[in-house]
């Protein structure tokens, strides 16, 4: 005779761990949520970071970059291009592009005006000194 | 041949698994993720030897050592509890499956007195790895008996409502079994978080 | 079969104390870490044989546990003597 | 067919294989960009070309598993849909609410396409894979809901089988997580945290029981194996995904401004994500191999099978390679993303909605199976398009490894650029590749046409 295997357990066993670790999904969380001002650099959160962070999406930079990893890997990573290039070098190249190179990649020209510049640098900045825990690897990225 | 025959081989002679073959299933899922976080520890350690030793040391370990009299004794009940159904006393496997629950209960006041001291200190997840793993991997296995006490007032409850019989008690094994596991986790938890350095 | 557990349970309890009574004797490296390892080998044992009463049960799923403990008992084992000096 | 609603299902599977068409072709494009950058530029820059082909993957898929929900619920159910009308509203809303967010990604620039939807009401917009303007978002709130009613109402009515209640689970689970993509706040580290409550929970969460359910429908009919058996195993195999998930978002939480506890718990639970895969392709060729039938329509079987080998390789085996914090601190947003995104996207979700249309389209056009000939060719397409994947994949992780070597580990790291030129080797191979797997689609969509006897069972 074979052991049970019944359907009913088997039931009662998704449910049940599903329930349980949604629940230390939740508590953990909490705990996330409790530690973030130790590590999300709020202190800096600007509204000209918020009008940034507003540009950034508008101008849907995540189509082609990463943000701390996250995006296309289409084009250099963001998260921390401002420690990388600093902040006069990305307003010159945002404004100078598209670079009409044939053959490269190319990035469209979004018209930003000067204060919008200063703010899609500053959410640069404010992102670029969030704890990532040390990544990326490099200051390439 | 069916398919939780395939899995479970049984050889004419030998006895069946107790308790459900899902519930081993889960068993066994959580046993996998218990030891990686254990190894995860001793090796982590191995590391960072100076901070793991001074931080153990902030440790209730007598808080540790009655949670262990607790658990294994609440594994003890519910042994006594699958003995009573066998010989088809409902009421008394509820009644030893209540005391196991109670002192589930007790370890889980023990646990948040030791918590609420270490909070108290000002100690989180985040405030280095040791304690990252003594409250992480604490702060699971509680939930886990939690779990287990539902499962067991589930198991109890029917017992109580003559749910079991002598012949048909493949639930009262199958809530046993995960609380054993409970138990056993915390064998193998104590002695590596409180005691060894 | 009553009698056999309230045995087992004593024995349980009485390697808990002696674990407790090492841990404060101010024992350390291989004086501590071999006869607490071996004390929860044989705790775990009695809990997966006896009290889960896989004993006797059709493989693998005793040694499935029964090799858990086993694997996570030594490779621990292993990381706590590296550090010894 | 059973039940006659159950032909609602029909228009959903062609849309979501008239959007699979579209999803490759922009594939094609960025493929082609990632070796001559400027092609098509300005006309279709890369980041327009990406929301259109990320996009109508998400739409096509949950065409499919509409159209799948739509004709199983019923039948599983043992009774006619609560609302075929209602479904074919739905069908047209969504469709026409896809087309018209697709349109103006193409034909209005992002930034304006925000300010004319309301995007400044309520900032949702330019967020991977949630580039979707408000109306679009609300509008996926009310099709999801409308259907959720519909089938809630017809399983109310009728049998409540598991299958039903999994696939029912999975789908409200799917509208419920999508509400978080309603949240956006100014903190970056909270907005990627909640946009995983979306993404995450999606693909390694709730979208799993969907897939489960659909392969457990899929494998009783062509198997004729016991329902019991298969439910339970069904039932096994969601719980170890969603034991193993639920707390395997850590492995998104690594790097992201998040604590560092999640590298452990990350880690730890993430590493075990494969198990349930691995258990499905068992189920699979288990159920297979104990099939009490013979069922004339191989194709689905083969789409079944593979199903299960192809979301264990590309979800299991590719997710376990950069799983692990220490592996994943110099793999996280390299091409090894994009090759484990290609391989679990097709191997779990797209081969199980093919599945799910090759056993049930010849059933609404009237036969069990399509003729032999026509399933041949199906059967072509299938081998085309997963050896595609395969190599897609094999090509993405050679560029991804030395991607990750010059950029990241060389003792002079490369920039960003540097290293893409180095790699551009790989990435025409790639693209070659991709048109392989376009030929096997367009095979796909020619054996639909073939006409013959249909097979019938030996």
């Amino acid at each position: 005779m074979s052991s049970a295997f019944t359907k009913s357990a088997a039931r009662n066993i998704f449910y049940g761990g599903a329930v349980f670790f949604f629940l230390l999904l939740v508590a953990l969380t909490f705990d996330t949520m409790h530690t973030l001002p130790k590590r999300d650099n709020r202190e800096n959160l600007t509204e000209s970071v918020v009008r940034g962070k507003h540009i950034w999406e508008t101008r849907n930079c995540i189509g082609c970059h990463t943000l701390m990893g996250e995006g296309a890997y289409f084009a250099p990573e963001l998260g921390n291009v401002y420690k990388r290039r600093g902040p006069a070098f990305i307003k010159a190249w945002i404004q100078g592009q598209p670079s009409g190179t044939p053959g490269r990649r190319q990035m469209p020209n979004f018209n930003l005006n000067e204060q919008q510049l200063d703010d899609i640098v500053n959410f640069l900045k404010y992102t670029s000194e969030v704890n990532t825990s040390k990544w990326p690897p490099n200051i390439e990225g | 041949m069916n398919v939780s025959m395939s899995l479970s081989l049984p050889h004419g002679n030998r006895r069946e698994l107790p308790g459900d073959l899902a519930m081993w299933f889960f068993i066994l899922a959580e046993l996998l993720v218990f030891g990686i976080f254990f190894l995860a520890y001793a090796f982590a350690r191995t590391r960072n030897v100076e901070l793991f030793n001074a931080s153990q040391l902030e440790l209730d370990k007598l808080s540790g050592a009655i949670n262990t009299v607790l658990l294994i004794s609440s594994s003890y009940f519910v042994v006594r509890a699958v003995d009573k159904i066998r010989h088809g006393l409902a009421r008394a496997c509820a009644h030893w499956l209540l005391a196991a629950m109670a002192l589930g209960g007790a370890f889980l006041v023990v646990k948040l007195v030791e918590f609420a001291d270490k909070f108290e200190a000002g100690i989180s997840l985040s405030t280095n790895t040791f304690f990252m793993f003594y409250l992480g991997l604490g702060f699971f296995h509680f939930m886990h008996v939690v779990l287990g006490m539902v499962i067991l007032g589930a198991v109890a409850l029917k017992a109580w409502k003559g749910g079991y019989s002598a012949a048909d008690h493949v639930g009262v094994e199958t809530g046993a079994s995960y609380w054993h596991m409970v138990d056993l986790v915390w064998i193998v938890l104590f002695p590596l978080i409180y005691v060894l350095r | 079969m009553t009698r056999t557990a309230t045995f087992q349970w004593l024995i349980l309890m009485a390697l808990t104390a002696a674990a407790v009574g090492l841990s404060r004797s101010g024992l350390s490296d291989s004086a501590l870490l071999v006869p607490v390892l071996l004390m929860t080998l044989i705790k775990g044992r009695i809990v997966i044989d006896r009290f889960m009463a896989l004993q006797g049960v059709a493989a693998p799923w005793r040694w499935i546990v029964l090799g858990w403990l086993l694997l996570v008992l030594s490779l621990i084992g292993y990381a706590f003597h590296m550090t010894q000096t | 067919m059973k039940y006659k609603s159950q032909a609602v299902a029909k228009p959903y599977f062609i849309a979501a294989i008239a959007l699979f068409i579209g999803q490759i072709s922009f594939g094609l494009i960025m493929g082609w960009q990632y070796v001559v950058g400027d092609f098509l530029f300005p006309a279709i820059p890369f980041n327009v070309a990406r929301m259109v082909h990320t996009n109508l993957l998400i739409v096509w898929l949950l065409f499919g598993f509409m159209g799948a929900a739509y004709y199983l619920i019923p039948e599983e159910s043992e009774r006619e849909l609560y609302s075929p009308k209602l479904a074919l509203a739905m069908f047209w809303i969504f469709l026409a609410a896809g087309t018209a967010t697709i349109l103006g990604y193409l034909f209005v620039p992002y930034a304006t396409l925000a300010e004319m939807t309301g995007n400044n009401l309520l900032a949702t917009m330019g967020r991977e894979f949630l580039e979707q303007p408000l109306p679009t978002k609300v509008g996926i709130v009310i099709v999801a809901l409308a259907m959720l009613f519909n089938l809630s109402m017809t399983v109310l009515k009728g049998r409540k089988t598991t299958i039903n209640l999994v696939m029912l689970l999975g789908l409200w689970g799917l509208a419920i997580f999508f509400l978080f993509s309603f949240y956006n706040p100014a903190n970056i580290v909270k907005d990627k945290f909640y946009w995983w409550w979306v993404v995450h929970l999606w693909v390694e969460g709730v979208w799993e029981l969907i897939m489960g359910a659909m392969l457990a429908f899929v494998l009783i009919k062509v198997t004729g194996v016991d329902r019991e058996v298969i439910e339970k195993w069904l039932y096994v195999i969601i719980a170890m995904a969603l034991i193993t998930g639920l707390i395997g978002m850590g492995h998104h939480y690594y790097w992201i401004g998040t604590p560092e506890y999640w590298l452990w718990w990350g880690s730890v639970f993430s590493a075990l994500e494969p198990i349930p895969f691995f258990m499905m392709t068992v189920f699979a060729f288990n159920m297979v191999n104990r099939r009490r039938r013979e069922h004339p329509n191989k194709a689905a079987v083969l789409w079944a099978l593979g199903t299960g080998v192809m979301a264990f390789l590309g979800a299991g085996v590719w997710g376990f390679l950069h799983t692990l914090a220490p592996v994943n601190f110099y793999t996280h947003g390299s091409q090894i993303t994009a090759a484990h995104g290609h391989m679990a996207f097709y191997g779990a979700y797209v081969m199980v909605v093919l599945t799910m249309i090759s056993y049930t389209m010849p059933i609404m056009r009237g036969r069990e199976a399509n003729s032999p000939l026509a399933q041949v060719v199906e059967m072509w397409s299938f081998w085309l398009m997963t050896i595609s994947i395969v190599f897609i994949t094999l090509f993405l992780t050679a560029a991804g490894i030395l991607q990750i070597w010059l950029q990241r580990i060389a003792e002079e790291p490369m920039s960003f650029m540097a290293t893409q030129d180095q790699v551009s080797l790989f990435y025409w191979m790639r693209e070659f590749t991709g048109f392989i797997f376009l030929t096997g689609l367009l095979l796909y969509v020619a054996s639909f046409f073939i006409k013959g006897k249909p097979a019938t069972a030996k």
